[in-house]
């Protein structure tokens, strides 16, 4: 089989099967077990197949491109440390299955549980095999995540959910900074290839940015393997079922970051920083957790912080920066795996059995359960380093490298610290076997349902313990080979001489470790003794400060953001017109240039000054007043008055046109609306923050105006407009080149103009056509008038005139519309004048009788307007011009004469339609609301009676 | 028609004359009468002659000077003709209401209240017109 | 000479606009301030017929007309609005 | 006829004013007048129900009467606002008796009252029978009545039957 | 002339015929419109890829609307940023419609499915346009249109919210106009490439104003782009929304980024004295800002419509961190994590929308609920949802932040960059994480089971929401090539000002 | 006095107006600062064709100096989408006043508003 396919299925394996599992999750747990195992095993078939050559010394490695441009490729390699973990992954991975296959209680989701675990272990051997450290990024991040699930697996539990949204939060976080990490050793190494990283170490170590980044990655291995002050996490994960904890605690997860260690061991060791820094953390945890071991009472709160102690030695070993120390790090790699799944397994097996974790509960099991109880204390011996087991070796390396760092410049100190590690371990290791299955039951509820499980169960911790002895019996033979490569592959050239045996001859290592063990045999004896000590201690509690820490971020924050973001619309307005302000002075400080320009001014006329009086005056009149709701209307239409003369001064008649003709439809809506809200209601503003808004408020006008006075005060240089200027009647076949603009050169903004218009008419029937339900509907109907009113419905001299000022003023609005494209005017004015027009019957002869008279639907005017300026647009194309391009002609006929006639035309109709439509829409509907409101409740009210 | 140049001119002077004072009377109308239903009055003055005179001068000045044909300034005319009176009829109606509600702000005039025409009727602002009279306009 | 005719028609008008603006501002009545307003909208017809003369162009006698329409229709509508509430019932 | 036609008076309005507004007497204008003057009415047809008949030669003759009266009256108020001290102001309220009854012809004589200076017609009575006029100087209530009555009403009974 | 050289146009007139049709047929034959609207999505997405393997090449092209030659007409050009747009637009165009649609909450209303094209349409004028007042209309388009979709529904609190996102965007409107007017005054023309060659040309007494002109655009964009301190509008606004909407709105932010990204390196780029890449000395900290507030409001987020809501300040700020470098790499990296975390954002408030529907009371609330419908498929959605929100693997938000991370370190101030980037996304993964094993494990002792959900195939848009993020990442080679070039072309204004203006312009 | 001053110093006014009611707490002030202030942005728009008398782009043989008709063509297109913005600002002031039966700008509800006579007892605002 092709090495590329072989990596690739390898990597694939473990997800092809989650993906089944979670496909078939409601086959039954034969199945689920079935396909997790068979995938493990296959995948470890395929590592052995692989173990040969690469022990043999060549690395199998395939690459595919991901994405060049960030030098991710999908590339993986398996050398000799590769090997081994992912042996341990699988082998181990096989193992658990097994058990949990049987440990799993009744009815529980044993689809989800495979899935999960068989997504971790995807996760964890793409770590391992990854050649791209992008790429085991990616990986790294996904153990995270599916231990996450794994985790949480019991939902209900709180400790669960607590315990993997702290894994999470701690590994996920760590992973973080191990991106950056990551990402800055690339850059550095100027390549994301892991091989090229590995040769280029020196380069690295130079490198100014290697502290950040040696930071950052130790960061990210001493999260993920629990190391001081990062490990509190991990006893809590203990809430997940026990074979996942025998997993994540052994071989997996928490090994990832010792992994990774060693991975970058060529390029990231040897210096001081590195020495010092990971091999005190590590010495700091070993000691630290095999402390904390001693005094728990919980099995897996026991085996945690053993892990954690463990580990701790591993990364203390990886830190000395030495091939030897590195080479027990390797071998005790293999022995802990081995070990400490064992005695995780053998836990699982003994609550499954009593019912309890509680060790103070427990003993003399070796009666009831030999078998477990044979294979526990085994593997707790290894765990002390008792001869003749695996654990001894490794442990005897461990103290023979102790005297080669010096730390704080005390020579002793670590050998000391190392020992009393050991000590510590050996404790534990004792005190669990002990209590467990030995002595005499303590409580007879646990003990009296105990007996040993079924082959099932234990044949895996079986395999596993035999493992450990025959580490300790065989090591050359069993592990050298295997030893020596990882060993070499770590540190990245030959692995030492080395022979791994139980005898080495009376030496330093020998006795510092008889010392660990009578210490050991000490401790239990004088436990009770020490643990009362030690709970009065009371030592804080790393959990506790993690969850006050969050818990105070999370009020904090919280308290933060409500008190900024409480959705209010005077602080967001506040906000952008501070930020207005600020821009606007910038940019007069730092652009620089001159205020006032070189254009000559124009002398203004005497109606003029008076009219800007005029402006002024309403305008503060609008400020000043603007508790009189009625009266401010009044005001503004003063100002639209002035606004509309000044375009008739400056020489833009349509705009004259089209501000008049808006004005007054804005102010029927204003009216329309006012009559329902309230006409005076007191002011809310106190009094500073009026002064602060009046002093933003003035500083705004100033530079807007300032800005106004510079814009005017300069000549304009060369316009686009002399274009349409030359080309509006040559072109466009028209001399209001205004008009042209709007329905030819730029037809495009015209076309969106209406749109809005359109959709904004829309917009106002769908908001009011609920009016008549709900809460709105009921305030309407209890609506008093909140002025006494003439009873007078329709003055009858307004009622006359408007039945003559109709047909005249429709006159007036199709002569707009038809002259509009050579002189002021257009289909916009003249939809206006002609709703106008319309209007003024619903003022004089009410809604009810004009509407009952009305022959056109605005919904339909609206669409079809639309449509007509989208017809004309499209037209063009199929006449192979582009989208809205215009055409004219001039025609003549006998007796009318000549007269022209323009595609563009056919747009403004388009335009009047819409323009139309909308402003009927939106007035109309607003009208009478409240009568309309009474008519819809009473027509429901009449349907409830028919109803029944 | 031909007219001799200056004579035209004399004749748009005057007209323009006329109506800017006739609008400057009005609005001084406006200012200086007791009550709302006296200075009623002036904008009708403006409205009438004042602009009657001003638009009168323009077409004479774009007839007669210029030469050109311009005769739309008389529509404005013709829409004032028609609407001023409304105005000034709701102006007054709102007036009569809102003196009938005793508004402060709304004060009578020299002439006081006026008294309803007989003794069962009130004016239509505060008595909906009765069916059938010529001022009932609820059936349309 | 229709300079000055021109010259004191514009005066006069400025003045009525001043004029008005103290009314609109004074009250005391609300239906004094609407007439105010409408005799504003004549008063600038005015100014605009004038100004077309002075221009010597008609371009912008539509502005005029459209006024007198819409000078008319704010009128009615403020009125509705104090008679009745419901200027549209 | 009355279907097609429905305000004859104003559809010859309506070619006048377009004549007027476009400024140019081609056949082209006139032809659009002819329609628009015949399509507009027909329009609007159900937003004026009533059919009131007209004499429109006299209706002219009034016509003429009104500006008249309007450019005589105007003099005689700017003299008043100009030179008459209010305390020598004698407005008064009218409540004129009405013997039109269309409401066309009503709101006709109303308009007359508001456009000639001086008076403004300011309601009209519930009843439909009076018309409420404010004078801006009458010293003289009833005569002023009278005149009104004579010059303008007793024409308009004339120009709707 | 083929269509093919229409092709420019069609995403712009797609809609915007459909939008009429709809809104006739609506009010008889629902099921009538609802096709139109579907139909014309599919069109639109049709045209946008159509456009983009015509662009992606490197070919600008430009559309002379009405045949006038610019700058004196508008036109339309379509580069691969244009093209890249559109299509994201499309897509989640479908996405939004299709939940919508199979929801039924297009059918509070009558105008749905109007309002929805007349939105899309829009969208792509504005992506598409080359004339900056062109581009005010077609944003005026998108806001109206937003307003109205915003407030389908109605109730209280979409009326409170919707009043305060109108206002705030009139006023950015307003603001809109006088740097419009500004640089009109200035330059004479307003035509992006020809301004951009014109403000070059500007006198040393103009350059106050000019500043001045370039800012206050900014700012519009950065409203638009809910950019702190102006973001204030965004939050509520979003999480009171139709679900569907919600999802679309997740690109309504971007359009303000997009503009910034189209407008400063054509018209304010070196060349432009006072006002060369104008927003430079406030952008970076602003997107800082951003960022922090973004992923502390997940953090704190005590909703899931909530925490999406402010998941779109997040991402923004995220992204404009990389745009502050105005770089090739950085800006390449910007554009994949926008397209990324746009179909995200989208992702995530359909999560929400699918939680609330099933949780009846509870809402999507981070609250134990009673056991609900389809609990672990609807869960694993979530994860995956918020996996995408935070940038992890396997999603294409990790590649994104990685591109984003590895491109800013060229930086002077990298390290800021990188420590905001880092810790939001910590943030961000404590509180999904939190908010996720509340509402899918944690249960409450009281409140029966809701009833099943009478539905499943509200699960099928955020399904394929998230399968677009898993290919997004899977094809992230050819996505951050394309996004790459793309940057390139945008940084390079004389390529589009040559294509648009021909040779004469240089 | 300059006509420049004049329009200088008139937008300047609006646009203080219009800030300063825009921040008020009541609706209906808020969209009268939006009006004053659209007024003051049309005009600010159309003074970027800067001012020029009795030269309107109305083309003539005759003519030969025209005012600059681009501005004029986008106020007009300015106004038209204010027009239609403000409109639907207002409608949804009242409706919002309708559901919740204040006017403040944040739908808080007011002590000493008399005008919500609605009672608090039905406020059974949307249907499912």
């Amino acid at each position: 089989m092709a090495i590329p396919l072989t990596l690739i299925t390898l990597v694939a394996l473990p997800f092809l099967a989650a993906l089944m599992i979670a496909l078939l999750h409601d086959a039954s747990r034969a199945v689920h077990s079935g396909i997790a195992g068979g995938a493990s095993a296959l995948g470890l078939g395929l590592l052995v197949m692989l173990a040969g050559p690469v022990i043999g010394g060549d690395v199998p490695s395939a690459s595919w491109q991901w994405v060049p441009s960030l030098g991710l490729d999908l590339t993986l390699m398996v050398d000799p440390l590769g090997l081994l973990f992912g042996g341990l992954i699988l082998g181990i991975g096989l193992l658990v299955v097994i058990f949990a296959h049987f440990y799993l209680y009744a009815g529980e989701a044993t689809g989800r549980f495979f899935a999960s675990l068989m997504l971790f272990q995807g996760a964890m051997l793409g770590i391992v095999i990854a050649g791209n450290v992008l790429l085991l990024l990616v990986f790294w991040e996904l153990t995270s995540l599916s231990s996450f699930l794994l985790i949480g697996f019991w939902q209900h539990k709180a400790e669960a959910r607590q315990g993997a949204r702290m894994a999470l939060a701690i590994t996920g976080g760590g992973g973080l900074a191990l991106i950056g990490g990551m990402v800055l050793l690339g850059l550095i190494a100027g390549s994301f290839d892991l091989a090229t990283i590995l040769e280029r170490g020196d380069l690295v170590r130079a490198s100014p940015l290697y502290p950040v980044m040696l930071g950052l990655i130790l960061i990210g291995c001493f999260t993920k393997s629990a190391q001081f002050p990062f490990h509190f996490w991990l006893p809590h994960a203990m809430a997940a079922p026990t074979p996942v904890s025998a997993y994540l605690h052994s071989a997996t997860m928490v090994k990832a970051g010792v992994f990774l260690l060693a991975r970058l061991w060529p390029v990231l060791a040897g210096t001081e920083a590195f020495t010092v820094i990971v091999s005190s953390v590590g010495l700091v945890t070993m000691v630290f957790g095999a402390g904390v071991a001693l005094f728990r009472h919980d099995l897996k709160s026991i085996l945690a912080y053993s892990t954690i102690s463990q580990l701790g030695l591993l990364v203390m070993l990886l830190g000395f920066s030495l091939e030897m120390a590195a080479l027990a790090a390797v071998l005790h790699i293999l022995n802990h795996a081995a070990f400490k799944a064992a005695l995780f397994m053998s836990a699982g097996i003994v609550e499954h059995e009593t019912g309890t974790r509680d060790i103070r509960r427990l003993g003399g099991l070796a009666k009831v359960m030999p078998i477990t109880a044979l294979i526990a204390t085994l593997a707790a011996a290894s765990m002390a380093g008792l001869p003749p087991l695996g654990g001894f070796i490794s442990k005897e390396l461990m103290l023979y490298q102790t005297p080669d760092l010096v730390l704080l410049g005390l020579p002793w100190l670590v050998p000391a610290l190392a020992t009393i590690g050991a000590t510590l371990s050996v404790g534990y290791s004792l005190r669990l076997a002990r209590h467990l299955f030995f002595g005499h039951p303590r409580e007879a509820e646990p003990h009296a349902r105990a007996h040993d499980p079924g082959f099932g169960m234990w044949a895996a911790p079986a395999v596993l313990t035999l493992l450990a002895v025959l580490l300790g019996l065989i090591p050359m033979l069993l592990a050298g080979p295997l030893v020596g490569a990882v060993t070499g592959a770590v540190i990245g050239g030959a692995a030492p001489e080395f022979d791994l045996a139980l005898w080495h001859g009376v030496n330093l290592a020998l006795i510092l470790s008889l010392i660990a063990v009578a210490g050991g045999v000490l401790l239990l004896w004088q436990h009770a003794r020490l643990l009362t000590l030690w709970e009065r201690a009371g030592l804080p509690d790393a959990k506790q400060m993690y969850e006050r820490t969050i818990g105070f971020a999370d009020t904090w924050v919280r308290k933060a953001i409500v008190a900024t973001h409480t959705p209010s619309l005077q602080r967001m307005l506040l906000a952008s017109f501070a930020v207005i302000v600020a821009l606007v002075i910038d940019g007069a400080l730092v652009g620089g240039g001159v205020f006032t320009g070189t254009r000559l001014g124009l002398p203004a006329s005497p109606p003029a000054i008076i009219a800007w009086v005029l402006l002024i005056a309403a305008t503060a009149a609008v400020v000043n007043d603007s508790r009189n709701r009625f009266r401010v209307l009044i005001y503004i239409s003063a100002i639209g008055l002035i606004v509309s003369l000044a375009f008739v001064r400056f020489s833009a008649p349509d705009l004259a046109l089209t501000q008049i003709s808006v004005e007054v439809v804005t102010i029927l809506l204003l009216l329309l609306a006012l009559n329902l809200l309230p006409k005076d209601p007191p002011l809310l503003s106190a009094a500073p923050r009026k002064w602060r808004d009046g002093a933003l408020a003035i500083v705004g006008g100033v530079l807007i105006g300032g800005v106004a006075w510079a814009m005017l005060t300069r000549d304009p240089g060369a316009s686009i407009a002399a274009y349409h200027l030359a080309n509006a009647k040559p072109g466009g076949g028209g001399t209001n080149v205004v008009n042209v603009i709007l329905v030819d050169f730029r037809a495009f903004d015209t076309l969106g103009e209406i749109i809005v218009l359109g959709i904004a008419g829309l917009g106002i029937f769908a908001l009011l056509d609920t009016t008549a339900v709900g809460a709105a509907g009921a305030r309407l109907r209890r609506w008093r008038e909140d002025m006494p009113h003439s009873p007078e419905r329709h003055p009858m001299m307004l009622l006359m005139a408007s039945r003559i000022v109709l047909p005249l003023t429709l006159t007036v609005g199709i002569f707009l519309f038809l002259r509009g494209h050579n002189q002021p005017g257009g289909g916009f004015i003249a939809a206006l004048v002609v709703a106008i027009a319309f209007l003024v019957q619903y003022l004089a002869a009410g809604f009810d009788w004009s509407d009952a008279r009305r022959r056109f639907s605005e919904h339909r005017l609206i669409a079809w307007g639309v449509l007509t300026a989208m017809a004309t647009g499209l037209g063009a194309v199929v006449f192979g011009a582009n989208f809205l391009t215009s055409t004219f002609d001039y025609f003549t006929l006998p007796l009318i004469g000549e007269f022209e006639l323009a595609s563009a035309m056919l747009f403004d109709v388009g335009v009047f339609l819409t323009v139309f439509g909308a402003v009927m829409l939106a007035l109309a509907q607003l009208s009478h609301i409240a009568q309309r409101a009474a008519r819809a409740h009473a027509a429901t009210l009449a349907d409830e009676k028919d109803a029944p | 028609m031909s007219v001799p140049l200056p004579l035209a001119e004399v004749i748009v002077s005057l007209l323009i004359v006329i109506g800017g004072s006739f609008a400057l009377i009005g609005s001084w109308g406006l200012v200086r009468l007791p009550s709302l239903m006296e200075r009623l009055h002036g904008p009708t003055k403006a409205t009438t002659l004042g602009l009657g005179g001003m638009l009168l001068g323009s077409v004479a000045y774009f007839q007669l000077v210029r030469g050109e044909w311009t005769t739309h300034e008389l529509l404005v005319s013709v829409f004032l003709f028609v609407t001023a009176p409304i105005s000034a009829n709701l102006i007054a109606k709102v007036h009569l209401h809102r003196l009938r509600l005793g508004e402060a702000s709304e004060a009578a005039g020299p002439a006081g209240r006026p008294a309803p025409p007989t003794a069962d009727t009130d004016w239509a602002t505060h008595e909906a017109p009765h069916l059938g009279t010529p001022g009932d306009m609820a059936g349309d | 000479m229709i300079e000055y005719a021109l010259g004191f028609g514009f005066v006069a008008l400025g003045l009525a606009l001043a004029l008005n603006l103290w009314r609109l501002l004074k009250g005391p009545g609300v239906t004094d301030r609407i007439l105010a307003l409408d005799t504003m909208v004549i008063n600038i017809i005015g100014i605009i017929v004038l100004a077309g003369i002075a221009g010597g162009s008609g371009s912008s006698f539509e502005a005029a007309l459209l006024l007198a329409m819409v000078g008319f229709v704010g009128t009615v509508a403020y009125a509705k609005f104090l008679l009745r509430g419901d200027i549209i019932e | 006829m009355s279907r097609l036609l429905p305000h004859p008076g104003l559809s010859v309005l309506l070619v006048v004013m377009w004549m007027v507004m476009v400024g140019d007497l081609t056949f082209g204008t006139l032809f659009l007048g002819l329609v628009l003057g015949f399509a507009i009415p027909l329009f609007t047809a159900p937003w004026w129900p009533g059919r009131p008949k007209v004499r429109y030669l006299s209706a002219l003759g009034y016509c003429g009467l009104v500006v008249w009266d309007i450019i005589i009256a105007n003099f005689e108020v700017a003299a008043i606002i100009l030179f008459k001290p209010n305390r020598d102001l004698r407005p008064a309220w009218l409540a004129i008796p009405l013997e039109l009854t269309s409401p066309e012809a009503i709101t006709v004589f109303a308009g007359t009252i508001s456009l000639t200076p001086g008076t403004v017609s300011s309601d009209i009575s519930a009843c439909g029978k009076y018309l409420l006029v404010h004078a801006l100087h009458a010293p003289d209530p009833a005569s002023e009545i009278a005149k009104v009555k004579a010059r303008y009403e007793a024409r308009l009974m004339r120009i709707f039957v | 002339m083929t269509l093919a050289d229409h092709l420019p146009i069609l995403p712009v007139a797609i809609p915007a015929l459909a939008a009429p049709f709809a809104l006739l047929v609506m009010r008889r034959r629902r099921a009538l419109g609802i096709n139109i609207s579907l139909v014309s999505c599919l069109a639109m997405l049709a045209s946008a890829i159509a456009l983009m393997t015509q662009v992606s090449d490197g070919t600008i092209l430009a559309y002379e609307l009405g045949n006038w030659p610019a700058p004196f007409g508008i036109v339309l050009v379509a580069d691969r940023l244009a093209a890249m747009m559109l299509v994201l637009a499309a897509t989640l165009a479908l996405i939004a419609l299709l939940h919508a649609v199979v929801t039924r909450a297009d059918r509070k209303g009558w105008h749905f499915h109007p309002l929805f094209q007349f939105q899309m349409m829009g969208l792509n004028g504005a992506f598409l346009t080359g004339d900056l007042f062109n581009l005010f209309v077609f944003f005026e388009v998108l806001l109206i249109a937003s307003y109205g979709l915003m407030l389908h529904g109605q109730g209280p609190a979409r009326l409170k919210a919707g009043l305060q996102y109108v206002v705030v965007n009139l006023v950015g409107s307003s603001l809109f106009l006088i740097a419009l007017g500004l640089l009109y005054a200035l330059t004479g023309t307003l035509n992006m490439a020809d301004m951009g060659l014109r403000v070059a040309a500007l006198a040393p007494e103009d350059q106050g104003l000019l500043r001045i002109a370039a800012l206050l655009l900014v700012s519009v964009f950065a409203l638009k782009a809910a950019v702190a301190p102006l973001h204030l509008w965004l939050v509520r606004t979003y999480a009171v929304s139709t679900p569907a909407v919600a999802a679309l709105f997740a690109i309504m932010t971007k359009v303000g980024v997009y503009s910034l990204i189209r407008v400063v390196p054509q018209v304010f780029g070196d060349g432009a004295g006072a006002a060369a890449w104008v927003p430079a000395p406030y952008l970076l900290p602003a997107a800082m800002v951003s960022a922090g507030i973004g992923f502390a409001g997940v953090f704190v987020a005590r909703s899931l419509s909530e925490q999406a809501a402010y998941l779109v300040i997040g991402s923004t700020g995220t992204l404009l961190i990389a745009v502050a470098g105005w770089q090739t790499a950085t800006l390449g990296a910007a554009l994949y994590y926008l397209v990324h975390s746009t179909i995200a954002a989208a992702a995530l408030f359909l999560v929400a929308a699918v939680v609330a529907r099933r949780r009846g009371g509870f809402a999507d609330n981070a609250s134990p609920g009673p056991d609900f419908a389809d609990r672990s498929a609807v869960g694993l959605m979530f994860m995956l949802a918020a996996i995408a929100a935070t940038g992890l693997p396997p999603l294409s938000g990790f590649i994104g932040k990685l591109m984003i991370l590895k491109s800013v370190a060229a930086l002077p101030d990298w390290g800021w960059a990188w420590g905001v980037i880092l810790v939001t996304t910590l943030f961000g993964i404590i509180g999904f994480a939190r908010v996720g094993s509340t509402l899918f494990w944690k249960r409450a002792l009281s409140g029966e089971a809701t009833a099943p959900a009478a539905t499943r195939a509200d699960l099928v848009a955020p399904a394929i929401a998230l399968a677009l993020l898993a290919a997004l990442s899977a094809g992230a080679g050819w996505a951050s090539a394309y996004a790459n070039a793309a940057a390139a072309q945008v940084l390079d204004p004389a390529l589009s000002a040559r294509a648009v203006l021909g040779e004469v312009a240089q | 006095m300059t006509y420049e001053f004049l329009v200088a110093s008139a937008i300047g006014v609006l646009v203080a107006g219009g800030i300063f009611l825009a921040l008020r707490a009541r609706t209906f002030q808020v969209v009268l600062g939006l009006t004053l202030l659209s007024y003051a942005v049309n005009l600010f728009l159309f003074a970027s064709g800067r001012l020029v008398l009795n030269r309107p782009p109305i083309w003539d043989k005759a003519v030969t100096e025209y005012t600059d008709p681009l501005p004029q063509a986008l106020v007009l297109t300015a106004i038209v989408i204010t027009f239609g913005m403000t409109a639907f600002v207002v409608i949804l002031a009242l409706r919002s006043f309708l559901e919740s039966g204040s006017d403040h700008v944040d739908g808080d509800t007011v002590t000493g508003d008399a005008q919500d006579s609605l009672a608090s007892d039905d406020t059974h605002g949307e249907r499912p």
